[in-house]
């Protein structure tokens, strides 16, 4: 005979509203072994939570049932509160009578029924709980980035200050992300480069950041504080011990590539670094395009290099390591605007995006710093950007604002108008929104001081007559269709997930949206955590976001990590799968099942018809399971059950919620 | 311009909202003006409202200001808006709806373009086609322009381009019935 | 004449004290069934006989000499060696323990409707053998007699797809009247070679998946989830139809299961070779999700 | 391959060299074209910004009678090719309007049959390959400016090309000899019956195309539309009267026009000699009389 | 012993005729979600108020892998008239592979319970993820339309 409390909340009139809950209270008394039941406004609360605790000491309770909200909101915090009235937490049941009944059901009876219904279920379950333990694990007090972009740098600079060993991963050839790409940044218009590269210097330099360029997470096995991680590091094809960066090889090496860090609009060798300030400032050989990869011929890198460092038949190498945090700070591509057929399929040269008029203005870029239109390098005139291209835009682009075209367009009039003397620059635009600190007055200085022209309304189609490009758009605010001659157009894309967000994401078993941006816990409470414990998100891989958001992300990421290194143990969840070794037959299938390989055989010895015998049953491993399940129903004799959902409980919710 | 008194304007332009979508099958709340329309409106130059406009007014109720434009009988069904509306709207088909509605409610601001179609449709009910040259001559006599390009006729006579009689076609009760019908059922398309 | 080679097998195999015991089969009370025999003196040999009777399948003795020292020497027809593969993938059964002695078999006969005639040859051959595809053992230690041929089966998943074809209620009411007659002897578990647990799920007290009456929805729970429990394990012997004592139709429901689990997650035959692992152990990215 | 032929009132007066010259073609690429028996007008935009149902309903009378005969439907005019497949997706889509557009035309049109406009017929369902070798006189590098206007290409799911910049007519010049000029206002309105009904803004539309043409150096334009090709063609003298130093000589052909010549038709016989502005200068210099 | 056939539950469909029936016949459904996706789904469709009928009953497990076949015959005995097994997508399974069992034992099920004579419609499987509120509100709906159509499940029950 157990003593089960109910405990019904109000929660103000989220649940009272559509249901009635002193009938459910009153109602569940009669539920065989409940003792006590009653209702207050809101259980969550400091008062809520002292009623239950007087509750059990008045009517020596052994099971708690409160009938409130999703377990996946305030189970912890009922769990927490019964263990400070001196309870096992684990002698507990949550009934959802508001997000699967008060607040979808809005006739009255019918929500109470059903509420009524959910709390009997509870019921029958709690009844069959039993006491569980947490048991510890060890935790590998090392982090590993997910992406060497200004976000991952700045988590792994913040973790490796808390004294903890940090590797980042970066696939390209050096670190620094887009943010190298770009001239300079808003709202102080202070040079990216001059920001970005002493924190990739003090990445490369601080004792605890190993980086490891040119490479990619292969595999990632194990749980959080035990993550073992198969890191590929690609064939460079130059030996990094040797090699001293001093740049013979690529002044030497023949073949000229399209450079993908210069968007296209110059060139780099097929032995290169992306941009001279690169850490490591080490070069990688392109194996598809190098002439001795395709040919077997030519070889010049490894002639001229003073130290020996070319080494053509260098392989990947997978290495495994273990972690107990991962941070994933992989960054964001731009939109490929080739869909809008009106803006010419992406054909016209001199129409280009944001990215590529950042590294026309970039004095280390293909131009200098000169704003020379790609077609025929003169200097544009006039100049018109175009925001929104990809964004906002449900029939052939993303449904979401991208946050940073509006200011990064500002920026751009700003510098035409500076580099371009007698230039002129026209910003079409939906709606200006520059919220951040400082935003508003460098956007409304563009208009003022920079005389750039904005117009409120979308371009309907962008085409070359002669050697000039035709926008037509509406100047919605007098309601007339407006036509500019333009030198030069620059779209302002959209910000979308890298292509290899959703493997990445299947890899380290974390959930992603409909665009690929990874999923953050809770929107608004744990922004840069994710459903996986030991994994958390910095920076745009979970949404477009600027350069500030993406470094306070990443303080934020990196805090949560060394919360978690810092512990000594960790407690592992008490539902894990349980072995009932009078009864297994030792067949291993359990075995197969389990995808954290939780499940072993064992040999135990025992006497069987007088004789002692040895007899192979399976055994988990507590801290490795994770508690999904699968091994229990796969278990034909039923000898395996998950504590905290066994299937007495489960057959007992099923009877309950049937009657 | 006298302030739109929006509490009666948007009640009375709730239903006629309905109406158009029911009959276009277009949530006109659902724009957002962002003016991509007007601007690929190869005729937007001649409107006195541009397509944008003409949506924020149904947004804002102004039914009669709307059946009362230029716009909506100047609009060719070339669906440049339709196939480049970023929020997947079709604001031809709105045009198409304003249209019939500005016809049943009397108004035909563009009469000249009214008139070009009510004899195009008349020389279908009675012929079962388009008789080119009576629907030119018909239309020059109602405009009260009848010697409006004139100049061509001979040339397009000779060429075999004119026929002087209209070819009636044996259904042509078939079709005129189809147009007493259509019109029986108030022509609402699901 | 097989007898023979048997009898001679045997009783090298006592007398050289290679095995402990050897399983086979005896002359029955009757001249038309053969019952199991274990002997373990050479002398005893002369009891052993194969003829169109031996329709046990001798594998699932095994269970009992789990804890025997010494090895144990079984003989094994086709259908009963796919049982042996089956228990030692599940670890019933250490393969180096058993010592077996395959027989080809051509299909063991059905008892007489009159027990008088004495015509062996005019008795039609068992429903589990007229189906049978595997007569020749796919693991053995020797073999008696040389491999006979494979006979043309045809489709035997007829029988299932006559009744896929039926209604809802036609079918509900199909088995809705075979599964009132069930008694739950559990007759069909305890022969089953797929059918190895220490303690099946049912006889657990306390676990109150299966109730104990006897009524309709119990024997339908016991049968639907006998039938999952042995989904990718069954062999097709065919002995729990055989020694159903209410003559149910127990075949229709695993061979449904085997067609199924064939159209789904591709062709597969239990017990067939040592290193294949149950469909339902394992899963392919690409399965197919038809009513999800 | 056999369709019903569906001309359209056009093609038997102002775009009388459209049905001479898709005759001609027909005839050499071995389609068979059999009339639609007392056929009648699709209402074209006229009829459905009238009456939405009539604009269904005229069009569907012709599905019907084809249906009835099955064979698909081929349309040489792009308004009617437009209206038609608008009936056919709206009939195909939901039995209501199926069942209402019965009601009016009081002829079952189930929906088995399509319709295909002339250029899919012609050139993508023929093949260019088909085109090529069938090509005695090659047109010899013209440099000519293919003009789809709107009712071929959109509304997408009706039109049957890339609404901004579709190519199966510039792919035909070149398999024709031709040189496809690439221009921007492949698919920008012609207005229709603007220039007819409201002059002053439907001569600017013309204007614009013209003028684009003639500043990307094409010696000629080519389209698949009647409508679009009376605009092109009659209105070039009106704009060279009233608007100052407009000065167009832009010969505008049917593309089955010049499939026709380019096969060894007589140009006559595909009817040149009809048009406004005269051809024969620019079919002289690529030796095509 | 044996039993009398009379004792075979009549199989034929009772068609509840929701007019005639005072309160109109709600059908009950026992839902299984997988703690990560469905069951934070359906705390979705809550916070947008997404209304559903109030039909199914959800019983919260940790993955759509704990669900045991058997656990769907108990339901259908104990008088369900429906059963959904629902959990996140094939790949986005919190615990990386827990689906892909699911989805071979519900095939299996599903047509096993068909073979039985039970109706398809009242045994369903759906991936249903965190961000589908709409589709966790869909899916109850057509369901619970599809059963309120088939009427009170008759088969595998209690003997009335």
């Amino acid at each position: 005979m157990r003593r089960v409390g109910v405990f019904v909340c109000h929660c103000g009139s989220n649940i009272a509203g559509t249901v009635d809950v002193e009938r459910v209270a009153k109602e569940a008394c009669k539920f065989p072994n409940v003792v006590f039941a009653t209702d207050y406004k809101y259980m969550c609360s400091e008062p809520g939570q002292q009623v239950i605790k007087d509750a059990i000491k008045e009517h020596n309770l052994d099971r708690v049932v409160v009938a409130s909200c999703s377990p996946r909101m305030h189970e912890p915090t009922f769990r927490r509160c019964l263990e400070s009235a001196g309870m096992n937490p684990y002698l507990f049941e949550m009934a959802n009578i508001r997000e699967h009944c008060s607040w979808v059901h809005p006739d009255k009876e019918k929500g109470t029924v059903k509420a009524i219904d959910l709390v009997r279920k509870a019921a029958a379950k709690v009844v069959k709980d039993e006491p569980l333990q947490k048991s510890s694990i060890g935790i590998t007090k090392r982090a590993l980035v997910i992406g060497g972009g200004i976000a991952g740098i700045q988590v792994a600079l913040d973790i490796a200050d808390a004294g903890f060993p940090v590797t980042i991963v970066e696939k390209e050839p050096t670190i620094g992300g887009r943010m190298a790409q770009i001239d300079k940044t808003f709202p102080t218009l202070d040079c990216s480069a001059c920001i970005l590269t002493p924190k990739m210097v003090d990445a490369s330099q601080h004792p605890n950041i190993e980086i490891l360029s040119y490479s990619e997470v292969e595999k990632v096995e194990g749980y959080v504080g035990n993550f073992n991680i198969t890191i590929r590091k690609k064939a460079r094809s130059v030996d990094m011990s040797k090699c001293t960066g001093c740049g013979t090889c690529w002044e030497k090496c023949p073949t000229k590539v399209d450079s993908e860090f210069d968007m296209g609009l110059g060139k780099r060798k097929a032995i290169y670094t992306p941009f001279p300030q690169a850490v490591p400032n080490k070069p990688v050989i392109d194996r598809i395009h190098c002439t001795k990869f395709k040919n077997g011929k030519c070889g010049i890198c490894q002639k001229f290099c003073p130290t020996g460092a070319v080494d053509f038949e260098q392989q990947d190498e997978l290495i495994t390591e273990k972690y107990g945090a991962i941070v994933v700070s992989t960054g964001f591509n731009q939109f490929d605007h080739s869909v809008y057929g009106e803006y010419g399929y992406g054909k016209y040269p001199d129409v280009i995006t944001g990215l590529h008029f950042e590294r026309l203005i970039n004095a280390s870029g293909p131009t200098m710093g000169k704003i020379k239109r790609p077609s025929d390098h003169k200097i544009p005139e006039t100049v018109v950007f175009v925001k929104c291209v990809g964004s906002r835009d449900e029939a052939k682009g993303k449904s979401y604002c991208s946050r940073t075209c509006c200011m990064y367009t500002a920026k751009h009039a700003t510098l035409v108008h500076e580099k371009i003397p007698g230039s002129k620059s026209y910003i079409f635009y939906m709606d200006v929104r520059t919220p951040g600190k400082g935003y508003e007055e460098f956007y409304k200085r563009t208009a003022e001081e920079y005389e750039a022209q904005y117009i409120r309304g979308r371009v309907s189609k962008i085409y070359q007559k002669g050697d000039k490009l035709m926008v037509r758009g509406e100047d919605s605010l007098i309601g007339r269709p407006v036509e500019i001659e333009a030198d030069m157009v620059v779209l302002a894309n959209a910000m979308v997930a890298r292509e290899d967000a959703g493997d990445l994401a299947r890899t380290l078993g974390i959930s992603y949206d409909k665009d690929n941006f990874f999923t953050e816990a809770h929107p608004k409470l744990r922004p840069v955590e994710t459903h996986t414990a030991g994994v958390f998100l910095a920076g745009a891989c979970q949404g477009p976001k600027d350069i500030p958001d993406s470094v306070a992300q990443a303080g934020a990421a990196a805090s949560k990590a060394i919360g978690l290194l810092s512990k000594t143990q960790m407690e592992s969840d008490a539902i894990v799968s349980n072995v009932d070794e009078s009864r297994c037959s030792g067949c291993m299938i359990c075995k197969g099942i389990c995808p954290y390989k939780a499940i072993d055989a064992k040999i135990i010895t025992e006497r069987i018809g007088g004789k002692m015998a040895e007899r192979q049953v399976a055994e988990v491993n507590k801290s490795l399971c994770q508690g999904c399940g699968a091994c229990t129903v796969a278990c034909r004799a039923g000898c395996l059950n998950l504590l905290g959902f066994t299937n007495e409980q489960i057959l007992a919710e099923v009877e309950a919620v049937c009657l | 311009m006298q302030p739109i008194n929006l509490t009666s304007a948007s009640a009375a332009g709730k239903d006629f909202v309905e109406k158009v979508r029911k009959a276009s099958g277009v949530d006109v709340k659902a724009c957002y003006q962002c003016g991509k329309c007007s601007a690929g409106c190869p005729v937007a130059f001649a409107m006195d409202y541009t397509p944008r406009q003409v949506m924020r007014m149904l947004q804002l109720g102004l039914t009669e200001e709307v059946l009362k434009s230029h716009s909506i009988w100047l609009c060719a069904q070339c669906e440049t808006c339709s196939a480049r509306c970023p929020r997947k709207l079709e604001p031809a088909k709105v045009m198409e709806a304003l249209r019939i509605e500005a016809k049943k409610a009397g108004f035909e601001t563009e009469d000249e373009i009214a008139t070009f179609n009510e004899k195009f449709l008349r020389s279908v009910a009675s012929n079962g086609r388009v008789f080119e040259a009576g629907l030119v001559i018909g239309f020059n006599l109602a405009t009260v322009r009848p010697f409006k390009d004139a100049g061509v006729a001979p040339s397009m006579l000779a060429n075999g381009k004119l026929k002087l009689l209209p070819h009636k076609i044996k259904g042509r009760d078939a079709v005129r019935r189809m147009f007493e019908k259509a019109e029986k059922m108030e022509g609402e398309h699901k | 004449m097989i007898t023979e080679k048997i009898r001679a097998a045997a009783k090298e195999l006592l007398e050289k004290g290679e095995v402990e015991t050897v399983i086979g089969w005896e002359r029955g009370t009757f001249w038309y069934n053969s019952t199991p025999v274990f002997i373990s003196k050479p002398e005893q040999a002369d009891r052993l006989v194969f003829d169109d009777f031996c329709a046990n399948n001798l594998a699932k003795y095994l269970l009992d000499y789990r804890n025997a020292d010494g090895k144990i020497a079984v003989f094994v027809k086709g259908c009963d060696a796919r049982a042996i593969t089956r228990l030692i993938q599940d670890n019933q059964v250490k393969r180096e323990k058993v010592y077996l002695i395959g027989i080809p078999c051509t299909g063991m006969k059905e008892a007489p409707k009159t027990v008088s005639s004495q015509d062996v040859a005019g008795l039609p051959l068992l429903a589990k053998c007229q189906s049978c595809a595997t007569p020749n053992p796919v693991i053995y230690d020797i073999l008696l007699g040389d491999p006979v041929p494979q006979k043309e089966v045809g489709n035997r998943f007829a029988g299932v797809e006559a009744l896929e074809a039926k209604g809802a209620d036609e079918k509900y009411e199909h088995w809705g009247k075979l599964f009132s007659e069930c008694i739950r002897c559990y007759a069909c578990r305890n022969v089953c070679p797929a059918c190895n647990c220490r303690e099946c799920a049912f006889d657990a007290n306390g676990l109150n998946w299966l109730g104990k009456q006897n009524n309709l929805q119990e024997n339908q729970m016991f049968n639907m989830t006998r039938a999952m429990h042995v989904a990718g394990r069954c062999i097709e012997c065919g002995e729990c139809e055989r020694v159903c004592p209410m003559g149910l139709p127990l075949m229709d429901i695993n061979r449904k299961i085997i067609k199924d689990l064939n159209e789904l997650f591709g062709s597969y035959d239990a017990g067939l070779n040592l290193e294949d692992r149950p469909p339902l152990g394992q899963y392919k990215l690409d399965d197919p999700e038809k009513f999800m | 391959m056999k369709y019903a032929y569906y001309p359209g009132c056009s093609l038997h007066s102002t775009g009388i060299e459209y049905d001479m010259s898709s005759q001609l073609v027909a005839g050499k690429l071995g389609v068979e074209l059999k009339e639609i028996p007392d056929w009648n007008c699709c209402g074209a935009s006229a009829g459905h910004t009238t009456n939405h149902l009539l604009g269904l309903a005229l069009p569907a009378r012709n599905l019907a009678i084809a249906e009835k005969e099955g064979l698909d439907v081929m349309a040489p005019c792009a308004s009617c090719y437009n209206r038609m497949k608008t009936s056919e997706v709206a009939v195909k889509s939901s039995q209501e309007t199926k069942a209402r557009v019965a009601e009016v035309t009081e002829m079952e049109y189930e929906g088995k049959v399509g319709v295909k406009s002339a250029l899919e017929v012609f050139v993508k369902d023929a093949g260019l390959d088909t085109i090529k070798s069938l090509t005695v006189k090659n047109l010899g590098g013209m440099k000519i400016a293919a003009y789809y206007g709107c009712l071929l290409v959109r509304p997408v799911g009706i039109g049957f090309d890339d609404p901004e910049n579709p190519m199966t007519m510039d792919d035909m010049v070149t398999a024709l000899g031709g040189e496809a000029v690439d221009w921007p206002f492949k698919t920008e309105c012609c207005g229709a019956s603007l220039p007819t009904a409201r002059e002053k803004v439907g001569l600017k539309l013309v204007y614009d195309i013209l003028t684009i043409a003639q500043s990307v150096g094409a010696e000629a334009v080519v389209t698949a539309c009647p409508l679009c090709f009376m605009n092109l063609d009659m209105r070039q003298n009106d704009l060279n009267k009233k608007v100052d130093n407009a000065n167009f000589h832009l010969p505008i052909f049917y593309f089955t026009e010049l499939m026709a010549i380019a096969f060894g038709e007589k140009p006559a016989k595909a009817g040149v000699g009809k048009h406004f502005v005269d051809t024969s200068s620019v079919l002289a210099k690529y030796n095509l009389k | 012993m044996s039993l009398n056939t009379e004792a075979l539950p009549k199989s034929q469909e009772v068609t509840a005729s929701p007019e005639a029936a005072p309160q109109p016949w709600e059908p009950r459904i026992v839902g299984f979600a997988c703690n990560w996706c469905t069951y934070a789904g359906a705390d979705l469709a809550g916070l947008s108020r997404l209304q559903y009928p109030p039909s199914i009953r959800l019983i919260r497990v940790p993955c759509s892998g704990r669900v045991n076949p058997q656990f769907v015959i108990r339901a259908f005995q104990r008088g369900a008239d429906g059963v959904l097994v629902a959990g996140c997508h094939p790949g986005d399974c919190h615990y990386s592979t827990g689906n892909y069992f699911t989805r071979r034992r519900f095939l299996l099920m599903q047509r096993l319970l068909e073979y039985m004579g039970m109706d398809p419609r009242r045994f369903q499987a759906r991936w249903i993820s965190g961000s589908e509120g709409p589709k966790f509100q869909q899916t109850v709906t057509q369901m619970t339309e599809d059963i309120k159509a088939l009427g009170p499940n008759r088969k595998m029950r209690d003997v009335e």
